[in-house]
């Protein structure tokens, strides 16, 4: 049951040249948000973009009380949408639709769970970082970016009990090259533990864990990120070729049986990004 | 206030009609629209069988507007009238659907199916999918082609059948007529224009089938002036279609000569736009003392100033 | 790095040329840009006489784009080459001459006079212009009507002859062939579409001439894949028009199929774009490692992805 | 020999709920700037609004050394463009293109300069009061508004040495009713001394003052406001009926050969608004 505000942005705090993270006063969003949830935001007024852009709830933000009083978005500027929300300036607002999407469902214990980020796919993790803390269960997070300045907001994963294992490409914190790297070491040390494993990253490091996944024997959630036109279902834009009870490959729509899929699904041969 | 309109024999609450491919099956929107409120649903086209469509990218987005390149994805209509059908009965929605096919015997095929299930409002013939090779928009673009598809699924249903026009020609008036005279019981326009769009890096298209049907606030002010071209040549009731995103717009098209719009895009944009919309359309009629809104269709004062002073 | 481009016998410096009716007769614009470093000027739109055009309101603002009914006001072409043209020439502008006319006979004239002239590079035949009533556009919307101007014009000037294309049409390759055929040295498109805009609180249209042509960013995507259409069926120089405001929308043209480009509405926008549109492209070569521009006229890879692993 | 600049916003001071002062970092432009003239802005980024806006140049910003820095304009919010520049906030970058247009002929004493506004067509006239200073002669505004509160910059007026009178339509400051009334009284008492009237305002009220000078055998000029597309004379939407040397009338450019025009030239019956 989504809603749509016309949320005023409290902040938009630079993290880098192309990352920030944008803090909306959208309480009835954030009241009814599950984690892995996104939302649909309008960028700018006018009809140039028209569009809204789907994002990843990253934060709940709350009162003394605990009660939400609105969310952040973690925006990554890659081109028009993004770079606009990058400009954003507090006061401003941005229209927001959601919670929408099927949500990660956390593991329960003795289940560990286990989140697999690539840049901009930390996103969704905060939520579910917390749902997990909530369950009281192991968790980790395999955080991979280019390069140390990439890697954000790694204390508040510590902060909720999270054990993170970081990578690089160019080395410069953490373990040098892809996050498949220490994920796979991990999951050889971890044969024959009950692991569940949730990613969000670039398409191929989601495919690439995957494919990890299945060798290990491990059931791994992704969070895929195709373009969307409405977010509601309406539009058949967002498709992704997933195999249904029966095993035969048909375009999905990814807003509404995902952004969350069991990667056991995904026809990785067929997807777009 | 009366904001109800008439298409033939069938009533609308209100002109406001969620346009097909811009709405799903309908239900997905039932938690954000009473769709027993909306003037009527039009369904994502519906061949006999189901059909992938294209593949992704199906969508850009340009000024103003997007390209969409779909290609008519759905889950054919033996599953529509088992599956989603009866929901729709249910929620009270006026169901418009929305069937393609690339022979005219499909069109009839389909047509008879859905006449043989309660729920069903009126059919709307996509004769105007520029996403298709085959069927479609090859009817669309001939005037032959126009009559021979809605002649053919006049005789087979007693529900009111309303072609659906391309702004990909010269005359879109002449296409009206041909309708008209073919026993429609309205037409509704426009459909997209076929465009495409260029990724300059890479060098290929946009979208997997390089072409696209462009929608949106951008060709608002074509589609009005073929919804004007038509009221003049027809006495069919026109369903107003392209870029209406606010009150404002539907009252332009309707005094262009519109007796009801369909919204799609906008929807993608403003998913909560309908009661917004039906507010602005109540407040213009309470600020113009208009006491039925259907009396605005057609209204438009096209009389010239007089500008004798000058020779121009 | 070569930005030349060539139409015939005619070699541009570059392929931005200025649309016609929007760079008024060039010389207005000679304290904003040296008009010797644009690859062409196209001037506002001339018929033999002079002519006032239509009253005011002319234009009017839609989303990602503008309607105008000029109506061709204008000083004809014997006052054009008295008090325009020494000027242009002066200035070393490469001056394409928009001409207009109510008959064969008027076109052939206007050519005539202006191929006795020093100092004119191209003659743009508009027979594309939404906006009067008699000529223009009745030449440009059937194909013997274009085959008879461009032919009868083509055998009275030693000119380049470029008729220009209306998109208000079923098949404008058709014409493209039809202008191929009659002798023409280029075809240029598209010209504005025909739209209209209403004031829904007086009712009555926003424009003194009711209708109007849409151009600027929201029409770029339909011009796009006329242009592309049109590369395939004639082998003339295609000038590509519609909506063009930086160097990406000019690559994407050419990539489709256009020779060079024109921009129009955006100069009203952005009237110092030239050189920031000039640099876009150098930039792009420079990454692409592209040395002749003009080698990227029709570069369009359309070949489809193979999509084995699903039936659709 | 105008320039585009692209201004940032210094501030964007709200007068009402219609009217707002936005003054721009544009030092190019307000060094170039002769009274009357007027910039194009761009009101926003993208498409949507598409087209620039036409507006007086109202005050010229200067440093302590009186160096110019920027430009001020007097905005009044009627649609979506001056609606967006009523919202645009300290530090928006909003391109400027000018100066553009005819500007005003500042009377040589001992002619008297009488300055005439209606509303928000008090704009062009700080900077024509600024040079009529300099010129030293006699120098009065009559400016009309809908009331009081609609009345802006009195005292900037007087302190440049502009004898000002008001009149407002529901009689709260000034005089009762339209300001063609004191005009009027005024110009009979002055009958035979050498009068220049400077006009801007709503079309009726130009009309009504341009009949005005007509009868006293005054020269008048008004400032025209038309649509404007493009303000350089590329796109011929500005057009007004004006007579030329020989008498007959014509559609020309009000963006070149105006905004401001001799009253005596323009056909009243055929202008648009
Ligand atoms: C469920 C979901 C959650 C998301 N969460 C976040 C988030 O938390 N933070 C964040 O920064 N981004 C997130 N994204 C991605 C974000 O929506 C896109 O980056 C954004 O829509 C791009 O808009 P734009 O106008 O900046 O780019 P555009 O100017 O529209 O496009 C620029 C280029 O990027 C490409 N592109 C556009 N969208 C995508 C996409 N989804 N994936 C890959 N390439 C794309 C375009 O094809 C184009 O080449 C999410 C996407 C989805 C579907
Ligand atoms: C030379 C010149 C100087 C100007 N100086 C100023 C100034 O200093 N301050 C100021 O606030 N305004 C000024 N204006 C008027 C200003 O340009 C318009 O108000 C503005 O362009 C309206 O844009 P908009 O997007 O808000 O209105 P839109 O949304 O484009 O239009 C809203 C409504 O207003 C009407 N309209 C649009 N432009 C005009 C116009 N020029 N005259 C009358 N009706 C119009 C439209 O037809 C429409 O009905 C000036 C105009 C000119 C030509
Ligand atoms: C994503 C998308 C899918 C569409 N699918 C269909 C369709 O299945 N059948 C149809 O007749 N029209 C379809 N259309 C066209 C719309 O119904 C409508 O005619 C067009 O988009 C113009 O209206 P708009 O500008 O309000 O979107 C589709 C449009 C879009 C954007
Ligand atoms: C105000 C205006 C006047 C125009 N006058 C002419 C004209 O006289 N002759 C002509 O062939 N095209 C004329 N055009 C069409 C343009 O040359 C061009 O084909 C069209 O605007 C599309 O390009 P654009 O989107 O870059 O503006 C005019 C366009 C505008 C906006
Ligand atoms: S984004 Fe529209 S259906 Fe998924
Ligand atoms: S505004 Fe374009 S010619 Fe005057």
């Amino acid at each position: 049951m989504p809603v749509d505000v016309d949320a005023a942005v409290i902040s938009n705090t630079r993290l880098s040249d192309d990352y920030s993270v944008i803090a909306l006063a959208a309480p009835e969003v954030a009241a009814l948000a599950q984690p892995g949830q996104f939302v649909m935001v309008k960028t700018s007024r006018g009809a140039d973009p028209l569009l809204r852009r789907p994002f990843s709830i990253f934060e709940i933000l709350r009162d003394a009380d605990q009660r939400p009083i609105g969310l952040t978005l973690l925006n990554k500027r890659i081109g028009v949408g993004t770079g606009r929300l990058y400009d954003a300036a507090a006061g401003a607002r941005l229209a927001c639709l959601g919670p929408l999407g099927r949500p990660f469902e956390p593991a329960a214990p003795p289940a560990e769970a286990w989140m697999v980020a690539g840049g901009v796919g930390l996103a969704p993790f905060v939520t579910l970082a917390e749902a997990l803390r909530a369950g009281g269960g192991t968790r980790r997070l395999f955080y991979g970016a280019r390069s140390a300045a990439d890697l954000y907001y790694v204390e508040l994963f510590e902060r909720l009990g999270v054990a993170v294992t970081l990578a690089t490409e160019d080395g410069t914190r953490g373990q040098r090259g892809f996050v498949t790297g220490p994920l796979d070491a991990a999951l050889r040390t971890a044969a024959g533990r009950d692991i569940r494993l949730y990613v969000c990253g670039p398409t191929p490091m989601m495919r690439a864990v995957a494919a990890l996944a299945d060798a290990h024997g491990v059931r791994c959630d992704v969070s895929l990120e195709q373009v969307m036109g409405c977010g509601l279902g309406g539009c058949y834009s967002c498709v992704v070729p997933a195999r249904d009870a029966g095993g035969a490959p048909h375009l999905v729509r990814s807003c509404l049986d995902g952004p969350v899929f069991d990667a056991a699904r995904i026809v990785w041969d067929g997807l777009a990004h | 206030m009366d904001l109800s309109v008439s298409i033939g024999a069938l009533t609308l609450p209100n002109p406001l009609i969620a346009a097909s491919g811009c709405f799903g099956y309908g239900v997905e929107y039932r938690d954000v629209v009473d769709l027993s409120a909306l003037g009527g649903v039009a369904v994502k086209g519906l061949f006999l069988a189901e059909r992938e469509g294209h593949q992704p990218p199906r969508i850009v987005e340009t000024p103003a507007g997007m390209l969409n390149a779909i290609g008519l994805q759905g889950i054919g209509v033996h599953r529509f009238v088992r599956e989603k059908l009866p929901e729709l009965r249910d929620r009270g929605a006026i169901v418009f659907v929305n069937i393609c096919g690339t022979t005219v015997d499909e069109y009839c095929e389909i047509a008879r199916i859905l006449s043989d299930h309660e729920g069903v409002a009126a059919i709307e013939l996509n004769i105007s999918c520029p996403n298709i090779k085959a069927g479609g928009i090859t009817f669309g673009c001939s005037l032959t082609g126009t009559h021979n598809v809605v002649s053919a699924v006049r005789k087979v249903t007693a529900l009111p059948v309303i072609p659906k026009l391309t702004p990909n020609v010269t005359d879109v008036a002449s296409f009206a007529r041909a309708a008209e005279e073919a026993g429609a019981d309205a037409v509704s326009l426009v459909n997209t224009f076929l465009a495409m769009a260029i990724d300059v890096e890479t060098r290929r298209p946009k979208l997997t089938n390089i072409v696209g049907g462009l929608s949106g606030p951008a060709i608002r002010p074509i589609a009005v002036r073929m919804v004007y071209e038509c009221r003049q040549a027809v006495k069919l009731p026109i369903i107003g279609i392209g870029g209406i995103a606010t009150a404002e717009d539907v009252l332009e098209f309707m005094i262009a000569g519109a007796t009801a719009v369909q919204i799609g895009t906008a929807n993608f944009v403003e998913p909560f736009l309908w009661t917004r919309v039906l507010q602005g359309l109540r407040d213009y009629m309470a600020r113009h003392a208009i006491g039925r809104l259907a009396d605005l269709t057609g209204s438009l004062d096209a009389t010239r100033k007089e500008t004798a002073w000058i020779s121009s």
